[in-house]
C-alpha cells in the first residue's frame, strides 16, 4: 500500500554512530523482516521509519515523498515495551484506535456507535486470544498477553506500513503460529507494507518476502562506537521454493 | 530471620500501631497539661480536656449572643466555601497549564521559566497589592489560596506529564490522535491519579494560606477565629479549632484517596505495572 | 523553661519589647548599653529582646517564657491576669493621646458610623475605643459591624474600595490621615488617660528580685531623660529610635507628639495615684466582660480582681492578679536607684 | 501540519519566549505605576523603578549608621542561615522516614497515618506552642521550617519509594542484600533524584514559613524587614525584598538542577527510561 | 546442588485460579525447562518458587524443608522486566552482586577489592556479549543487551537455583547460542538447579534434562478463571537420543 526509500541514512547517538550508510527499496505490499545482532540499531531503523526521531544525515521517501515529520495513522506500530495504555481495558485499548479513526476531532465516540467500537473490538480480541481477558487491565495481563493485545491495538487502525518490534518474541509456538496466521492473512488482504523485527530466522523466512540483515561491515576494537551497522545481506524469499519449514509446520516440530 | 521489608503486620497490628502515636501525643499533651495547670489553676496555654471540653460546646452548640448564629458552623461553613473554590481553580489552572507545560515544548520553554519563578513569590509579601487589585472580600482571600497551591500543583502535573514514557505519545500518534485528543484521552486520564495525589499533598498548603487570608481582614472563618482568639490566647478554643481543622483536612484526604481507588483502580493495580 | 514559676532569686531575666512610638526607648537603651549598665549595678542580667509581633510576646510571657513584657493595658488584663498570672505593672510609661483613631471616608462625625462597617484589630484597645466613641453618640456596637483586619494591612486595606471606616493607631494612622478621603473622627486624645501603655512584669519573680524592677526603672528613666532633650544627644537618640522604628525623625516626633510620655518619675506617680486610674480599668474591665475577654467561664466581671497604689482594689479581692505599684518608680522620683 | 507536541523551538526561541512573561510583567507594572503615580506622586504601592532604586542603594550599599552593617546583607545572610539549616534538616528526616515508611510496612502502619494528620495541620496555629518550647531565639525559626517542609518530603518521597517496581527489590534480595542494603544501594540513590525535586518544590513554602516566623520573633532577617517596612507600605523597599528573595529561591533552585543532571544522569536519559 | 518439591500448589488472585493442583519432584542439579501457553501461569509459578509470592494451597519443599518466607541469595533470578537496576551502568549492576557477597553488612567494598569486583565485572560482561558497553546504563541498553546485562548479574551471585523468565527471547541467534553455551557451561560447573521458561519449544529441549508442560485440563468457556493449569507434561530429556537439533546447530538452518 506504499512503497519506501531510504537513501544513505546516518544515524548518530552523540559520538556513537548506530546506523550507516543504509540503503534500501521497499516496493509496495512487501513483507521485510528485520535480522540482526542485538544492540546493532534494529529497534532504531524503527523509530527513524517512524519519524519517532530524525536520521543525522540521509532520507526517507514514502511514495516518492519525504517522509512526514511527525508519527501518523499511516504507519502502525508494535514497540518492545509500553506499547499499550495502562489506565484502559484490553476491549478499551482497542476500541481507542476505531473511536480516533471515527471521531478524529473528539476521539471518543457515544451511545451506538460506542458500543458497535467495543464490540468490533471484542471480536479483533478474540482474533489474537484474548476473547477471555477483554475486561483485564495491562497491568493485569502476562506480558505475552500484553503484546497481543498491542498488535490488536495496531492493526485496528489498518495502516499503510506496519513496525513489529520482535512482536512474538513473548508467545508461545501454539499462539505464535495462530499471529503468524493472522498477520499473514491480514497482510494480504490489506497490502500494507510490513517491517517486522525478530529474532526467530525461520520465523524472517516463514513470513517476510524479504529478509534483511543488519550488521556492522567495519568493527574498531579500540572505539566499538565508531561504526555503524547497515543492511549487509538483503535476501528475496522465493516461497514456492523456500526450504525452510512454515511457521505452521514448526509446531510438532519436537 | 525475615527480612523487615518482607514483614506484613495483621489487621489489628494495622490499627493499633496507626492509633499507637496519637496515644502518645495524647498522653505527653496531658501529663504537661496537668503539670502546668497544678502550678496555675487558670493557665491558658495548655487547657486541661475537660476545659477545651465546654469551650467546644460553647462554640459547637449555643449561638453566639451578638450574632445568634452558631460560631463553629458559621466558622466551618464559611471557610470551606473558600477553600473549595480556592482549590476548585488553582486545580482547573494547575492541570490546564500542567499539561501544556508538560506536553508541549513551545509552552514549556514560554512558561516554565515564569512559573518556577512566580512560585517562588512570598505571597504574603505581596498581599497589598493583591488586596488594592482585588479588593479585601471573598475575592482576594480565594485568590491567595489559588496563589498559594497553583504553582506547585501545575509544576507537579507537568512533571508527571513528561515522566509518561514517549511511547505511548508516539502510538497515540499511529493511531492518528490530534494533540488534542492526546490530551484528553492518553494524557488527561494518566494524570488524573497524581492529581488526585497532587490535591492530598496541596491541602495543607491550602488551610495554611485560607488561614493566613481570613487574619488580614474577614468577619467569620475558621482562621479568623483563631487569630482573634489568639488576642487573648484562648487555647481552650484555639486547640479545639485546631484539631477541627485537622480532621477536616484528613477527612478531605481520605475522601480523595477513596476517590482515586474507585476511579482510578488501574492506577493501583500494584507496583511499577 | 525556665519560666518565672520557679521564681527564687534568680539573676538573668527576659524581657520582650515591641515596636511602637511608645516604647523604642527601650531598643535604644539596649543599644547603647544602659540596660546592661543598670542590671551589672545590681548585679543581674536582662535580655531585652525585640519581637515583631505584639500579641505573641504577651502570650509568651503568660505561658511564662518571659519574666516582663510591654502591653497595653487592656491585654495586660486579658492575657496574663486572666491567664491566672500575677502580674505588677511596674512603670506607666505613656497613655495615647491621638495614637490611636477612627477615620471615616465619607462620615464627618462619630454619629456617621450608625450603620457603617468599621475595619479593626477586634478585641484590642482598638475595639475599646470605638465603644467608647459610640458611646460619645449614644450608639452601641450593634449599630455597626466590625470587620477584624490585621494591623500590619490598615494602609493597605485602607485603599481598597471595601473599607468605609477604620480604627487604626501609630505609624498607619499618621499615614491615612493625610489621604484626601480619610477624616478623623475620633481619636484617644478624646478619652485621655484610658489607653496605657505599661510595662510588666510577674509579680512572684519581681517580689524575689527587687534588683530587676530597679534596674528596669533606672533604665527607663535614664533614657528618656536623654531622648526628651532637644541638644545633639537627644536629636540623635530620637533619629537612632526613628531609624529603628521604620521611619524618618519627623515621622517618629510626629508620633510622639501624639503619644503623652510620662518623662519623669514624678509624673508617672501622679498618674498612677491618680483616682481616675482604677475608674479607667473599670471600664476597661467591663468591656472585656461583655466581650468574653475575662475567660469565657466568667461568671461576672469582678472575677480577677485588680490593686492601685493605696490599697484600691476592683473586682475580687481574693484573687487579685493586675497591680500596679509605685515602689520601684518612687524610689526614681527620690534618686535611690 | 506538525502536530504541536512535536514541535521544538530553536535555542533563540527558548530564550526569548522564556524571557517574554517577564517583559510583560514589568511593562504591566510600569504602565500601572506610572497611572498611579500621575495621580499621586506620593503613592506609595507601586513605586517608579527610579524610587526603588533609590531604596536598594539605600539598604544595599549604605551601612546603617546604629550597627555599622549593611541592612540587605546582615539581613540576607540571617535568613540563607536559617534556611539551610531548616532545609538541612526537613531533608534529613524526610529522608529516613520517607524510606522507612516507603519501604518497611511495619513502620508505614505505625507512622503514615501520624505524618498524615500532621502534615495537616496549620503550623502557623501552632507557633505560640512551639516559640515556648524552643524558645524565642533561632531554634523555634529553623524548627517552623522543618515542621512545614518535612511531612511533604517525607510523604513525596514514601510514595516516590513505594512506586518502585517491586522486582527490584525482590532482585536484589536474590543478590543477598539485607534491608539495610536494599536502602543504601537500592532505594536511596533511586530516590536522590527524587529527593532534588522535592525539595525544589518546598523551596517556595520554606521561604514563606521563614518569614512567617521571621514576622514574630527577629530583629535581621529579610522576613523581619518586609514585615517592619508593612506597617508603612514602604513598597519600595518591600518589591526590591520580594524580588531579591525570588532571585535567591530561583538560584537555588538552578543550582538543584543542576546538581541533579551532574549527579544523577542516569535519570534524566530520556523519557520512561 | 538442592532439590525442590512441590506439594498440591494453587494459587488464585481473587476468583482467578491460575494454578491448580501442581506437585512436582525436582532432582539436585536438574534442568527444568517450563513451556507453556502464554498466561498460563509460568511466571506465576516462578514468583512462587521465589518466595516474591505466597501460595493459596499447597506446600514447597528445598532440600526437604520449607522455602524461606523471603527471596535470598540461594535462589537467583532473570525477571521478564525490571530486572535490572536503573541508576547503575552496566559493570555496577554486575558487580552489585559481587558487593553485596564480599560486604553483606555494607552492601559496597573500596579501594582494592572494589577494583576486584569491577573488572571481575567487566570479564562476566564480555561473557555475555557485553564487554563494549560496561560503562552504559540500562536505558542505553537495547531490550536484548538489560536481558544479557541481568543474566551475567544473577550468575555472579552463584545461586543454588535459577529462575530464568525467558531469559532469550529477545536475543539473535548468534548471541542465543553463546547464551545456550554459557548458561549450559554454568550449570555443569556449578550444578546448580535451574528452572527457565521459554517460549522455544527447541531450546526447551536443548538445554533442558527434563521439560515441564504447563496446561489447564479443565476448561469452563462462561468462566474462563474459573479452573487454572497444572503440569500436564513431565518430559524427561535423555540428550544422547534426543532427535531434536542442537541449539548451536540451529544457526545454520536457514
Ligand atoms: N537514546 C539513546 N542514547 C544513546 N544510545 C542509544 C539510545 N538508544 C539506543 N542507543 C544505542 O543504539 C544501539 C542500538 O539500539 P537498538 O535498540 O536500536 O538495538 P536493537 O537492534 O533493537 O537491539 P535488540 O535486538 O536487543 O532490541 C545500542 O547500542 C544502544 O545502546
Ligand atoms: N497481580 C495479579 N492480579 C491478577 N491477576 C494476575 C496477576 N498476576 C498475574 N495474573 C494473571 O495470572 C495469569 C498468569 O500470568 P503469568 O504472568 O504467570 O503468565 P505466563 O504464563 O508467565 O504468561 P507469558 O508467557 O505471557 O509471560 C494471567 O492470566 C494473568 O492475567
Ligand atoms: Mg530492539
Ligand atoms: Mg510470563
Amino acid at each position: 500500500m506504499a512503497t519506501l526509500r531510504v537513501e544513505n541514512l546516518w544515524m548518530e547517538y552523540g559520538a556513537q554512530t548506530v546506523l550507516e550508510r543504509v540503503n534500501l527499496d521497499v516496493a509496495d505490499g512487501a513483507f521485510c523482516a528485520l535480522v540482526g545482532a542485538s544492540g546493532c540499531g534494529k529497534s532504531t531503523f524503527l523509530r527513524l521509519l517512524l519519524s519517532q526521531e530524525r536520521p543525522t544525515r540521509g532520507t526517507i521517501l514514502m511514495d516518492g515523498q519525504p517522509l512526514p515529520q511527525d508519527p501518523g495513522p499511516d504507519r502502525g506500530v508494535v514497540f518492545q515495551r509500553y506499547s499499550v495504555f495502562p489506565h484502559l481495558n484490553a476491549v478499551q485499548n482497542v476500541a481507542l484506535a476505531l473511536e480516533i479513526a471515527r471521531a478524529p476531532g473528539l476521539g471518543r465516540l457515544f451511545g451506538k456507535a460506542r458500543r458497535a467500537a467495543l464490540s468490533e473490538a471484542e471480536v479483533m480480541l478474540a482474533d489474537v486470544g484474548l476473547g477471555h481477558a477483554c475486561g483485564h487491565y495491562p497491568a493485569e495481563l502476562s506480558g505475552g498477553m500484553q503484546q497481543r493485545l498491542a498488535i490488536a491495538q495496531a492493526l485496528a487502525r489498518k495502516p499503510r506500513i506496519l513496525l513489529l518490534d520482535e512482536p512474538f518474541g513473548a508467545l508461545d509456538p501454539g499462539t505464535r503460529t495462530q499471529m503468524h496466521g493472522l498477520i499473514s492473512r491480514l497482510w494480504r488482504e490489506t497490502g500494507m507494507t510490513v517491517f517486522m523485527v525478530t529474532h526467530d530466522i525461520r520465523e524472517a523466512f516463514a513470513l517476510g518476502t524479504r529478509v534483511l540483515v543488519f550488521d556492522k561491515t567495519r568493527h574498531d576494537p579500540q572505539a566499538p562506537g565508531a561504526y555503524g551497522a547497515t543492511i549487509t545481506y538483503d535476501l528475496p524469499v522465493d516461497r514456492s521454493t523456500s526450504k525452510v519449514p512454515s511457521a505452521s509446520e514448526e509446531k510438532s516440530a519436537p | 530471620m525475615r527480612r523487615l521489608i518482607n514483614l506484613r503486620p495483621s489487621r489489628q497490628g494495622t490499627f493499633f500501631l496507626g492509633a499507637l502515636p496519637f496515644a502518645i501525643v495524647l498522653v505527653i499533651y496531658f501529663v504537661f497539661s496537668s503539670l502546668r495547670l497544678a502550678e496555675n489553676p487558670a493557665d491558658k496555654l495548655m487547657p486541661a480536656f475537660s476545659t477545651m471540653g465546654e469551650a467546644i460546646v460553647r462554640v459547637a452548640a449555643e449561638p453566639e449572643q451578638r450574632s445568634g448564629t452558631i460560631v463553629l458552623w458559621a466558622d466551618t461553613g464559611a471557610s470551606l466555601v473558600r477553600l473549595a473554590l480556592g482549590l476548585g481553580i488553582a486545580t482547573a489552572i494547575g492541570l490546564v497549564f500542567g499539561i501544556l507545560n508538560g506536553l508541549i515544548v513551545y509552552a514549556r520553554v514560554t512558561l516554565a521559566p515564569f512559573v518556577g519563578v512566580l512560585s517562588m513569590v512570598p505571597p504574603m509579601a505581596l498581599l497589598p497589592i493583591l488586596f488594592i487589585m482585588l479588593g479585601l472580600e471573598e475575592t482576594s482571600k480565594v485568590a491567595l489560596i489559588v496563589i498559594g497551591v497553583a504553582p506547585y500543583l501545575m509544576r507537579d502535573l507537568a512533571l508527571r506529564v513528561e515522566e509518561l514514557p514517549g511511547e505511548q505519545l508516539v502510538k497515540a500518534q499511529t493511531l492518528g490522535a490530534s494533540t488534542w485528543v492526546i490530551v484528553a484521552r492518553v494524557v488527561l486520564p494518566q494524570i488524573l491519579p497524581r492529581l488526585i495525589d497532587g490535591l492530598r499533598l496541596s491541602l495543607g498548603p491550602a488551610w495554611l494560606f485560607l488561614i493566613a487570608a481570613e487574619a488580614i481582614a474577614s468577619t467569620e472563618g475558621l482562621g479568623y477565629r483563631i487569630f482573634l482568639m489568639r488576642r487573648y490566647m484562648a487555647m481552650d478554643v484555639i486547640l479545639p479549632y485546631v484539631a477541627w481543622i485537622t480532621f477536616l483536612a484528613a477527612i478531605s484526604d481520605w475522601v480523595l484517596v477513596q476517590i482515586s481507588r474507585r476511579a482510578f483502580g488501574w492506577a493501583h493495580l500494584g507496583r511499577g505495572a | 523553661a525556665g519560666g518565672p514559676a520557679e521564681a527564687a532569686t534568680k539573676t538573668s531575666f527576659k524581657v520582650a519589647w515591641t515596636i511602637y512610638a511608645g516604647w523604642m526607648p527601650w531598643g535604644y537603651a539596649v543599644d547603647q548599653g544602659i540596660v546592661k549598665k543598670w542590671a551589672d549595678k545590681y548585679g543581674i542580667s536582662i535580655d531585652m529582646v525585640q519581637m515583631n509581633d505584639y500579641i505573641e510576646s504577651i502570650n509568651q510571657y503568660t505561658a511564662g517564657s518571659l519574666d516582663g513584657v510591654l502591653a497595653a493595658n487592656m491585654d495586660a488584663l486579658t492575657i496574663p491576669a486572666v491567664g491566672g498570672v500575677d502580674t505588677t505593672s511596674l512603670i506607666n510609661g505613656d497613655f495615647s493621646n491621638g495614637n490611636d483613631g477612627i477615620l471615616m471616608k465619607t462620615g464627618k462625625t462619630v454619629a456617621d458610623l450608625k450603620g457603617a462597617k468599621v475595619n479593626l484589630v477586634e478585641l484590642s484597645v482598638s475595639h475599646y475605643l470605638l465603644a467608647r466613641a459610640l458611646e460619645s453618640a449614644s450608639l452601641s456596637e450593634r449599630d455597626v459591624k466590625t470587620v477584624n483586619t490585621s494591623d500590619a494591612d490598615f494602609i493597605a486595606a485602607y485603599g481598597t474600595g471595601d473599607v468605609q471606616a477604620m480604627v487604626a493607631w501609630n505609624p498607619a494612622l499618621s499615614d491615612l490621615k493625610t489621604r484626601k478621603d480619610a477624616n478623623l473622627v475620633f481619636d484617644s486624645s478624646k478619652i485621655p488617660g484610658e489607653i496605657i501603655d505599661i510595662a510588666i512584669v510577674n509579680t512572684a519573680t519581681l517580689k524575689d528580685n527587687p534588683a530587676l524592677g530597679k534596674a528596669l526603672v533606672g533604665a527607663w528613666f535614664e533614657v528618656l531623660s536623654i531622648m526628651q532633650k532637644n541638644d545633639a544627644a537627644g536629636i540623635a537618640a530620637r533619629t537612632a529610635m526613628a531609624k529603628a522604628s521604620g521611619t524618618d525623625l519627623a515621622g517618629y516626633e510626629s508620633q510622639l507628639a501624639t503619644t503623652r510620655m510620662f518623662y519623669t518619675p514624678a509624673e508617672a506617680v501622679a498618674f498612677t495615684k491618680s483616682p481616675q486610674l482604677p475608674e479607667t480599668m473599670k471600664r476597661v474591665r467591663d468591656f472585656s466582660f461583655s466581650h468574653g475577654l475575662l475567660g469565657n467561664g466568667a461568671k461576672s466581671a469582678d472575677v480577677v480582681g485588680m490593686e492601685f497604689p493605696g490599697g484600691v482594689v476592683v473586682g475580687d479581692p481574693k484573687n487579685i492578679k493586675l497591680r500596679f505599684d509605685l515602689t520601684f518608680v518612687e524610689m526614681a522620683a527620690a534618686g535611690k536607684l
